[in-house]
């Protein structure tokens, strides 16, 4: 979960980061009740380093003038996002830029302490060369940081400036179980002062559930921001959004992407693939498998470019005797939706089509009861659901049916 | 490596990914599972085991454990896990998913520093079929045999045991080192055991996307592994994860590659050290065969 | 450092520690806007166990009688002091009342939990065979909090309920730097439900500068305690106060303490002695060995009771040079304001000898200069100062000063 | 233990308690003294030593370094010492006095699993006379010889020093463990290196009130101990301090003596121990004469 440059600034400024005098503008009037002192600069609340190229950054000495870039910035929007508030801050004057982060390595297994001499555009294609690391082999203690101020070139009392705030990056790092904390720029005065002027903040998801505080942030966050993008970009693959008709629901995210490859590879066309196995890293309430199954085929119901739902599960899974019986209830509700719909239509066959179809490939001895059950249920097209125990069957027959129902679709 | 049938094994916390079933699995293939702990309820009996309230109670009733089997809730694996390491439990397999990676950061620290073997988390654990099974993986699609398999999946590890089976081919061990983005053992170590190993003669490697794993694996295969080597990686058709911050490591960084974390970079690396790769589960037995030449 | 009750219970509100609803009383009248419900118990913030024995503790139902009943503890001392603010708290009713408490242990160098299934009205006679306890050997971790809890005889949902309030007294005695941090009686309900009736806080004095808060807590509270007790208990012993005519002022506790042992053995009655190597651990600002024996010796000249300064230095000292210095301008300001007074009284007698006389026992090269420069200085009772190398000298010297100025004090 | 005068020895932090003078004395008592550290002035020269900004710069230029001297302020000790520790520093002895107990309870884990000697903090550290000095005592008061004194006290340490020498009475060693309530070495173990070392014959031991350190050693000497030892306890007309929550030990919760941690405690643990106790420190020569049979 990436918190907004205000968000971040309000944790730098708790935890004895520097940074400038800032107000949150909600709306461009606030302006009016400004308590820092211009020249400000206005920025747009959005999560994209772009910001600054397409306007989202704003210069100004006056109440009008500030009050009229708020507006404009209001209604910028920035890679589709509009802001929902602005943050007026000081201005400050800087001679040097630097760039200081921490981040997990997951390749290490330890957060690594980043720095750069120059403040980054986000031009990680010359980064490599420029750019400087520590590994915190063991518990943190400050030399850490100051390991990183000497391989960035740092000389005097910049040693300890610079690794005072990694110190303390750290420590955010850690209370607040984060994937990244990043300070860019880091701006250097002449006086040797210095001072966070942006920052990013990434919070694991896995961890949001023991930060009462963070969970209550995230709450607000996910009501704009429930792109499956933030799902995937977490790094794991529970959720795959592609865009054809065949859903794949499996019990394992290996499981899952080994179907989703047999599926294009046979030619057909994966769209939403879910993985049950355990619940999603933003689920806040504990889920079982049972609700997990029975959640995701409403959800792929109700997605009408959805024509086959190709089930794979195998193994053992806590609650798999109630397979059967979540598939058999979203049977018969989707029969008495069907009918519900026919009854106020006046009977019609087309929505009777929109019923996806069911392939259920199921191996393992704990489903023997299930396969022969889900085979018997009776389905709003009377056609029978396909129940397999051999994967490539099961791929095969999915495909075989989403293109058969192609033809009737629309 | 202590995988005797002999050794001493405990469970940690009775959470949903351990079932009756996992359990009496377990003993059935051979396990010697002494008992669970789970705190207020020592004293109790779960699944058939005795339940204690600390581990060292086990360990003064039972003597020196081998193995711990941890499926507490992800925010007290570390505990559960140090705890272990505090009795002198040198092996410990995480089953739960969904650990804070920080806590993971702490307990790998220490587990180096204790020379403690971690497997997992989000890990089924190891089988050898037919003499014992430590974690969660179904038995039942395993039969004895000659090939070793190594994973960082679940199911997806079963399926391939599966489709082994179903083609005479039996299996001497199979590991899943879990498949979150910090784990503790890593496919190297398994990958010397497997070679060292006498019953294995041919490997089986399943990868998946994200990090450097499998990349690492195919450059240690071509040095140091003298046994045939399949590779199997799914997700190839998955779309990419977006950029370094996302796949979280040094290596995206620093000397970085666009296609860091991708099943795409992960092929090239097999190819790379002339890992035949299997393009779908149900070719690896054909694989396996023409490697081991049977 | 030990805190009041209201301000431990704060603290332990904070970290999530169970407490009773309670209101902080500075004035009888406050109970006039009581939040919380009666019945209440009132009592009286000093740092003393047998407070309650006294009547520093009174339930009361009603406001006329919790107005009367906080006049009342308001006008009680207890242990000599009056109380500047009372708790007004809850009334609960216990089932069970422990005793946990965190406190590091010196002799095995780890903070160690310490529980009862007694509460304790500090029967510490019998503690040895009630009380249970683990040492914290490695970074801390929940299970020893449960291996506490086990110990004390614990079963079912008390070992998670009174292990999650121990996990939490670990993490403040971490998190504040404390020495001890208890609860005594930590009650349980018929419901097992747990909250800490009363707590002790102690914080280490030595981390106090390193904490912002408390260190804004400690300047309140030194101005009001500022008994050498508080120092000596912190079981350093830089600063001794005896009775006697003798000061002692030496750089090393175990080497003041040697001369102290000396000057009684030899008949001599030994005065404040201070130990000048290092700055006191409540001293808030950075100190020179110059400015603590400047500082030292215009104290102990303003204690008329003393009659004789024995300065025991040995080896090397950062500013040894300027030992002689001082010590010279401290003779200077005592002449003249011995001359002051004798001007303005017409000259006396009384107050010249009221100067103390110095032994001054110098040992080592670094002294060479300073022993004559000493030697060679003026003093208002036209004697020189005692400048010897051998210990058992300078004692002997210092008793006999002491016994010969004796019967002109008074 | 490395105390011979090739090993490499560093200051980590130039404060109130390390002046000119002590770095002058080490090295005129043949201290391999290479260089110090001072964050943000690496480069610069202090008391004719270089400079660095980091220990591992002083490791890359020197090698292996053998001994650190730690003089930073209180607070920075712990990282210091950490910093030490990461680049195999395996003896640290500290100067600075007030260092947070909790802070030296970190570094001592971290120390017990790494093999580290910490001496002290608040200590002046080692002398061999005509050897090595580590620290910052003074080696005016010191002569060659065959008495090894042991304290945890600073100058009463000297004067004892003091007073054998003039008493034509030399020292082989001298080792104060620090007075702060938490130390790194003990007393026992300094006792062991004392006994096995050949150039001593006669031990002083030098007590001060407080914990129960000089029992535990009177106990290792009447049990382990094979040369004479002679003690001194100073303080013994001091108050005593008030009640365990001062003097914080488990030793005086559990199985409390109401005089723990008293000079009287120690008299009668050495008494106990047929250890001779001197009165005064003037009187420690006669002793020692007397328990060597000189």
């Amino acid at each position: 979960m990436d918190l907004l440059e205000y968000q971040v600034k309000e944790w730098f400024a708790n935890i004895g980061i520097p940074v400038l005098p800032s107000q949150r503008i909600d709306h461009p009037t606030d302006l009016k009740r400004l308590k820092i002192r211009y020249p400000i600069v206005l920025k747009s609340q959005v999560n994209a380093v772009e910001r600054a190229k397409v306007g989202g950054v704003r210069f100004v000495g006056t109440t009008i003038d500030a009050i009229a870039a708020a507006r404009s910035i209001f209604n910028l929007p920035i890679l589709g996002q509009l802001p929902e508030v602005l943050l007026a801050e000081t201005k400050y004057e800087t001679e040097q830029e630097f760039y200081i982060a921490v981040v997990l390595d997951t390749a290490v297994c330890r957060p690594i302490l980043l720095g750069c001499t120059e403040a980054m555009d986000i031009d990680w294609d010359s980064a490599d060369e420029k750019m400087h690391y520590v590994v915190v082999e063991q518990e943190f203690s400050p030399f850490y940081a100051r390991q990183l101020a000497l391989k960035m070139g740092l000389q005097g009392a910049l040693i300890q400036s610079v690794s005072t705030v990694v110190e303390k990056m750290y420590h955010l790092f850690v209370e607040k179980d984060l994937d990244l904390v990043e300070i860019n720029p880091l701006g250097v005065s002449a006086s040797g002062q210095v001072m966070a002027l942006n920052g990013s903040v990434s919070v694991n998801e896995r961890a949001i559930g023991r930060h009462q505080n963070i969970a209550d942030m995230a709450e607000t966050m996910v009501n704009h921001n429930t792109s499956s993008d933030t799902i995937r970009n977490s790094g794991n693959w529970d959720v795959v959004e592609m865009h054809g008709k065949i859903a794949i629901l499996g019990n394992g995210a290996g499981l899952v992407m080994a179907t989703l490859d047999l599926v294009i590879n046979s030619g057909g066309k994966p769209g939403v693939c879910l993985n049950l196995r355990h619940a999603s890293v933003t689920e806040t309430s504990p889920t079982t498998f049972k609700s997990r199954l029975e959640k995701a085929l409403k959800n792929i119901a109700s997605d009408k470019s959805i024509q086959v739902i190709l089930i794979n599960f195998l193994g053992s899974i806590s609650q798999g005797s109630e397979v059967s019986q979540v598939i058999g209830e979203f049977v018969e509700s989707s029969m008495s939706e069907a009918q519900l719909f026919m009854a106020k239509s006046n009977g019609g066959k087309r929505r009777e089509n929109n019923f996806p179809r069911l392939v259920v490939r199921l191996a393992g001895s704990e489903f023997d009861t299930a396969r022969k059950d889900i085979a018997a249920l009776q389905t709003p097209t009377d056609t029978s659901i396909t129940v397999v125990e051999n994967l490539d069957e099961g791929v095969a027959e999915a495909i075989r049916l989403a293109k058969s129902t192609a033809s009737r679709r629309f | 490596m202590n995988l005797t049938p002999y050794s001493k094994v405990l469970i940690q916390g009775f959470s949903e990914y351990i079932t009756a079933n996992h359990v009496a699995q377990m003993k059935a293939n051979g396990t010697n599972l002494v008992a669970g702990v789970n705190p207020g309820f020592g004293g109790q009996q779960m699944y058939s085991l005795p339940v204690f309230d600390l581990v060292e109670e086990v360990v003064d009733k039972f003597g020196v454990i081998d193995t711990t089997i941890v499926c507490v809730h992800p925010y007290q694996v570390l505990d559960a896990a140090l705890e272990a390491i505090a009795s002198n439990i040198r092996q410990i397999i995480i089953i739960s998913p969904g650990v804070p990676p920080l806590d993971m950061v702490q307990l790998l620290r220490k587990a180096e520093a204790k020379e403690t073997l971690i497997v997992g988390p989000n890990s089924p654990g190891i089988i050898i079929p037919g003499k014992i099974l430590l974690g969660t993986q179904p038995s039942e699609f395993y039969t004895e045999g000659k090939v070793g398999i190594l994973s960082r999946s679940t199911t997806l590890t079963y399926e391939i045991a599966r489709e082994l089976t179903d083609a005479g081919l039996g299996q001497s061990m199979s590991v899943s080192i879990g498949s979150d983005a910090i784990v503790g053992s890593s496919f190297l170590q398994w990958l010397q055991i497997l070679d060292e190993d006498e019953a294995t003669k041919a490997i089986v490697l399943v990868g998946q996307p994200g990090g450097d794993r499998e990349e690492a694996a195919a450059r240690y295969i071509a040095e140091a592994i003298d046994k045939p080597v399949v590779a199997y990686v799914a997700g190839r058709e998955a779309p990419p994860a977006k950029h370094w911050r996302q796949t979280g490591t040094l290596a995206a960084v620093i000397g970085r590659d666009p296609d860091f974390g991708t099943a795409k970079n992960k092929l090239a690396a097999f190819s790379f050290a002339r890992v035949p790769v299997a393009e779908r589960p149900s070719q690896i037995p054909e694989l396996v065969k023409k490697a081991m030449r049977v």
